[in-house]
């Protein structure tokens, strides 16, 4: 395939798993003709036809309630929410029907289904449009919560995401749609839901991060590597839930010391779930208190204001100088 | 140009075939083979009986909140019984009747009511949801089902159930819209019986009927007298035949009325007058259709008496079920438990193996009243 | 007894008085006082201008995601201007016009859509809420106000904004259920233009008119040629009449059409052929407008360039504003702020203060596409 | 007053500040003539009439969005949502819309109004009617949670939530609503909102919790100083948030050990963030890590199940003993 932006390979990776399942089906706002309005569904509607690529009435509720109704006849849709920010208004079919059909049947009903949102800041985009709003998920059980923090790791997720036998809540940053191109392989690929990425080696520092935090991450460490000859260890954690504990746990133990990092709010994010996981993994290593560099917590900044919110590379260094300082 | 009413002008019909004094409208009657009106027949007396059982379960501890049907059987087993096997059904959580007959073991339906979540499986063959608890969200998932039948071309066609009080969600607006849009198998089937527990129809809307609501989505609309299971049966055999022939969906709104409780745990004479309710016990839908078949001489001997064994039947074999075991509540969480639940199972079976300390209590027996302390209450203060 | 239609029938009309081609049913026509038809001309005319200097300065970068009105001038004018000032509005995000007469300043509505919490805040003696951006979800509040409004005995109505998209939502069902079940002055104003982004309307409900949809909640719907500023003014008066006098609300749809982009950030030619366009163009409510007052003579000299003065100068006060107080994000979070964000709000000013590495770097100028990645983009791969 | 349960008591504060302030109405499905399933709002309705106590449709996020409304307006609705498992119905208009008018209008508007929902296991009741949500509510800035532990101060709270001028969404354990009763003056009192109490002093070991596990802390408390001499601080949190990070880090400081007790879910709970809060603040004291005890990581469970489910005082024991023993 070559290289793809994070556009182009998830529309690959809906492309090819429609090819190969006749029950996966895509539905959102926008989806079909449009190609949905950030173009991830491009040409689906016209390849699979508007039955298979369904353009439905302006109802997040029962854009999640009707493809639950599908998955549990055996279909596998993907719905598309056109910005996370309104996912809120079919909150309650995730919560109570998306997670619990398996539970609630004892197994004779389960719900494979995809619920793809972009999310984030970055694009000067208005209220509702430029949230994070993971953490609602991630305390969700019988869902899981993946967030890809590039072209490849994205396609392969959404390939596992739609394979996956449970509802799998995907968020896409908006930042990185367009951010950067990876080569992408023809055939298709798959990465396990629940296991993080150690995306950089380093014994004297944790970084976790996810999503369109991984780069500021990166920068980060780099930045730490240049200046200070600090080495981290950078974890793109790729599914938020379920955590995979033990890769954060492993990493603390090594290091001693972690700095998180991401878009949604700080207070009862899923820093803490993190933060309060490497406590329990790794109590007896920590030799600083556990940073979070987070947005705060404030409902709507406007995008005037949104660089001195969103975490950036210069916050990470120094809650991670105070970190190593400690 | 100018200000003009729009044609064709917009209609709602009302069907009424047996009236309360079992009156028929012969030209409307409907053709229903003499064994079928038995099982009808069977199937609502059943569902009446089986209330009265559970109410009394339930006032003794046996089981937990339970809502009873009485008064609304010509509205499920009307409807429900011109559903096949292979179609589907998706309930509410007030359709023990039209349950039954869909194939629900009595047992079952009593486990789920006393708190299992062995209640809530439907056999592998059975095309039935388990009872929704959140008013109207299960109206999109019958339109999923519906459109996922279209999709795959398959014979089948999908019943929803649902009250009055649930056509003021948001749910059922986007529901029924989606079904207007994709022109979906599906018939929804609001049991209008008046009352969202205390707060009563005019509180609710303030649309003359319900039915009429289906105007809003350009599918079709028709009240029928819920308390008559011909007119129910009628409308619903029609909805079921546009439904299958490919020509949408359709909303039947039955008016009927509960006669018991909203639930075990309601007092209803805080909200509702005894001459409202003796009004309505003049409808029972029971008693109209018995003389109806009395006429036609289809009334079985020892009928009650049969129905009566088959519950306490029912009631001995889920009361031989044993304790409930915590493990299992870890069990289809997810399609493969991730790692840090199997340690939460874990440390439940450690916990359950050393007993003592940690070892979780058995359950009360008298429950905790969850509304409507009833006078009698012990909390009652 | 029988399968009957429930009486009287149900019924939408349409109203249209002054057509495409300038044709005026004078028996229709509204009483306006000329200054006033001036004033409305002033206001429509203002909103096409104004709505081409924002597409212009969004490309350039100095405005973000904008949502321009063009073609819908009518529908929003003729529906506003029968509000008094202690009336309360209560848009969405598509009302530039109306809000500008309602007393936004332009600057404000330019802040706004550059990102900045400013733009959102209305005057104190304002009664207009700021812009809402989830799809219907601001129609719950517009009928929560009315009720305040009718239980502190205020002698005021609300009119709220919404899309055909917007009439799929739960919100919007839930909001005229209540408005419906409360009788609150309330006035829902839908500009129905067709489209939904791509969406078109026969894709968002299987219903003939939005209109109709009131039916669902016993309260009158009508349908106007909302490309018509008069009949979009006589409906509305109309609505507000019944509101103020107690007799409840009112569902206007406005047939109207969307000749621009959906936002600065859409590409309608990828769901929408020319031709349809501009048969629409053909329908244009400022030329039919302004044919009907060239003919009664009170067409302005020069108010274009009068119009054109006025946004210029608001640009250039607009842009005269400093950069955005990061430290302000903190404002108006919470009536006082808690610990945890003082201390949030001191990091932010410690690291402003100290400058350097943990400065936040400026905004980009050049605006990262949200949507229609245009061909010229730099984005386009 | 004398003794009230925490049912009458929470109806003392409805009546009390109905009767000072005409602003403040009821609304909620069966709140009025019904006076509430719960009895909560028992003879409201035929004192103050059904302009003031409403009894609205059945439509959850109409109901907290109307609310909305009329708070801009200045009114100070006190919306009902009859179980805390139907508020996901309406939680769009909370995140979209209630905790960001303050902002959105820069002080223009704001939304004084009050959420109550009943919430928690205990009362052997179906699926949406045991579980404890509060996490969702407490990461979102522009709102506050608070959550009372008895009669007393679920009064005093419950007047303090109606005078403020944020929204509140205010959960009463339906566990504790007949459990005991207390002396409620009468007079009307007031709590501060953002403020935990130490309900016992102690310096070895520190239990929080909140609402109905508040007595499940303190009995263990009592098992611990009676069986092991162990004196445990047990703070009762009362707010979720803002949170009291003070009090927390103060306490855990002195005794170097924290458990912590919710009927939650585990999994990126309310713990989590009570847990890094702790970190961040006593981390030089921390001489173990910190427990949670919590509801497992499953949809429901069925009341037939809740005993294993729900933390009781022996897991809160066993939590304790570990963490001494670390
Ligand atoms: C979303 C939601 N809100 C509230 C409830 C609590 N509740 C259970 S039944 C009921 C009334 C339902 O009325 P209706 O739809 O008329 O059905 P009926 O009980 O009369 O059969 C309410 C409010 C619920 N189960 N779900
Ligand atoms: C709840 C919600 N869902 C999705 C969106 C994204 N969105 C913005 S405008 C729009 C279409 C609105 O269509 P309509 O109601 O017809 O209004 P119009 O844009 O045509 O004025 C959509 C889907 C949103 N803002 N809010
Ligand atoms: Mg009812
Ligand atoms: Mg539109």
């Amino acid at each position: 395939m070559g290289k793809l932006n994070m556009v182009k390979a998830l529309n690959l990776a809906l492309l090819q798993e429609m090819e190969r399942d006749e029950d996966v089906l895509v539905i959102g706002e926008d989806v079909g003709v449009d190609g949905g309005v950030f173009r991830v569904t491009e040409d689906l509607h016209r390849k699979f036809g508007s039955k298979r690529v369904i353009d439905s009435p302006l109802a997040e509720a029962a854009i999640v309630g009707t493809a639950v109704g599908m998955a549990l006849y055996g279909l596998k849709p993907v719905c598309e929410i056109q910005f996370s920010g309104f996912a809120f208004q079919g909150f309650h079919q995730l919560e109570n029907h998306a997670a619990r059909y398996r539970q609630r049947s004892q197994g004779r009903f389960h719900c494979q289904m995809v619920v793809r949102m972009p999310y984030g800041g970055g694009v000067r985009a208005l209220e509702h449009h430029s949230e994070s709003e993971e953490q609602f998920y991630a305390h969700i059980p019988g869902i899981k919560m993946v967030i890809p923090s590039g072209p490849r790791n994205a396609r392969a997720l959404l390939v596992s995401a739609i394979r996956d036998p449970d509802p799998v809540v995907f968020f896409e940053a908006k930042a990185l749609y367009h951010a950067a191109r990876e080569d992408v392989p023809d055939e298709i690929e798959a990465l396990p839901i629940g296991r993080a990425h150690v995306d950089r080696q380093g014994g004297d520092l944790t970084l976790v991060a996810y999503g369109a935090m991984l780069r500021v991450a990166r920068e980060a460490a780099q930045i730490l590597h240049d200046e200070d000859g600090v080495e981290s260890e950078v974890i793109d954690l790729l599914t938020i839930s379920p955590l995979d504990r033990e890769t954060l746990a492993a990493s603390v133990n090594k290091t001693g010391r972690a700095v998180i990092v991401h878009e949604a709010l700080r207070s009862f994010g899923p820093g803490a779930e993190i933060a309060a996981s490497i406590m329990e993994g790794a109590f007896l290593s920590l030799e600083a208190p556990i940073r979070r560099v987070a947005a705060y917590d404030v409902p709507f900044v406007g995008f005037a204001r949104e660089k001195a919110n969103v975490p950036d590379v210069g916050r990470v260094v120094a809650a991670a100088r105070e970190t190593l300082a400690f | 140009m100018p200000r003009k009413p729009l044609e064709p002008p917009f209609t709602i019909e009302h069907l009424s075939i047996l009236d309360s004094d079992a009156n028929l409208d012969a030209a409307l009657e409907p053709e229903i083979a003499p064994d079928v009106l038995k099982q009808m027949y069977r199937a609502m007396l059943l569902g009446r009986r089986l209330d009265e059982r559970m109410v009394r379960l339930q006032r003794q501890g046996r089981v937990g909140t339970f809502a009873p049907i009485k008064g609304q059987e010509a509205s499920q087993i009307g409807s429900v019984f011109t559903l096949r096997r292979t179609d589907w059904m998706v309930p509410s959580f007030r359709e023990a009747a039209a349950m039954i007959w869909r194939g629900w073991p009595i047992e079952k339906l009593l486990a789920f009511f006393a708190g299992r979540l062995e209640g809530g499986q439907p056999a592998s063959d059975q095309h039935d949801l388990p009872i929704t608890i959140p008013v109207a969200s299960q109206l999109p998932h019958a339109v999923g089902l519906a459109y996922a039948v279209q999709y795959r071309g398959d014979d089948a066609v999908v019943m929803t159930y649902f009250g009055d009080g649930a056509t003021s969600e948001g749910d059922f607006h986007e529901a029924m819209n989606f079904a207007g849009v994709w022109h979906v198998p599906v018939i929804f089937v609001c049991q209008n019986n008046q009352w969202a527990i205390s707060v009563p129809l005019k509180k609710q809307t303030h649309s003359r009927t319900l039915a009429q609501k289906a105007l809003a989505y350009g599918f079709p609309g028709v009240q029928v007298d819920g308390n008559d299971v011909l007119a129910v049966y009628a409308a619903s055999r029609e909805a079921i035949a546009r439904a299958r022939a490919g020509d949408g969906p359709t909303l039947i709104e039955c008016v009927t009325y509960r006669l018991g409780v909203h639930t075990t745990a309601d007092d209803p004479t805080r909200y509702r007058s005894e001459e409202e309710v003796r009004e309505w016990e003049r409808k029972d839908p029971l008693t109209r259709f018995s003389a109806y078949l009395e006429k036609k001489n289809l009334l079985e001997q020892g009928l009650e008496q049969q129905i009566d064994d088959e519950i306490a039947r029912a009631v001995q074999s889920f009361e031989s079920l044993g304790p409930a075991d915590p493990l299992t509540m870890f069990d289809h969480a997810y399609g493969e438990p991730p790692p840090h639940l199997l340690a939460q199972r874990a440390e439940v079976a450690e916990r359950l193996r050393r007993g003592a300390e940690g070892k979780p209590a058995e359950e009360p027996t008298v429950p905790t009243p969850m509304r409507g302390q009833r006078k009698t209450s012990r909390w009652a203060n």
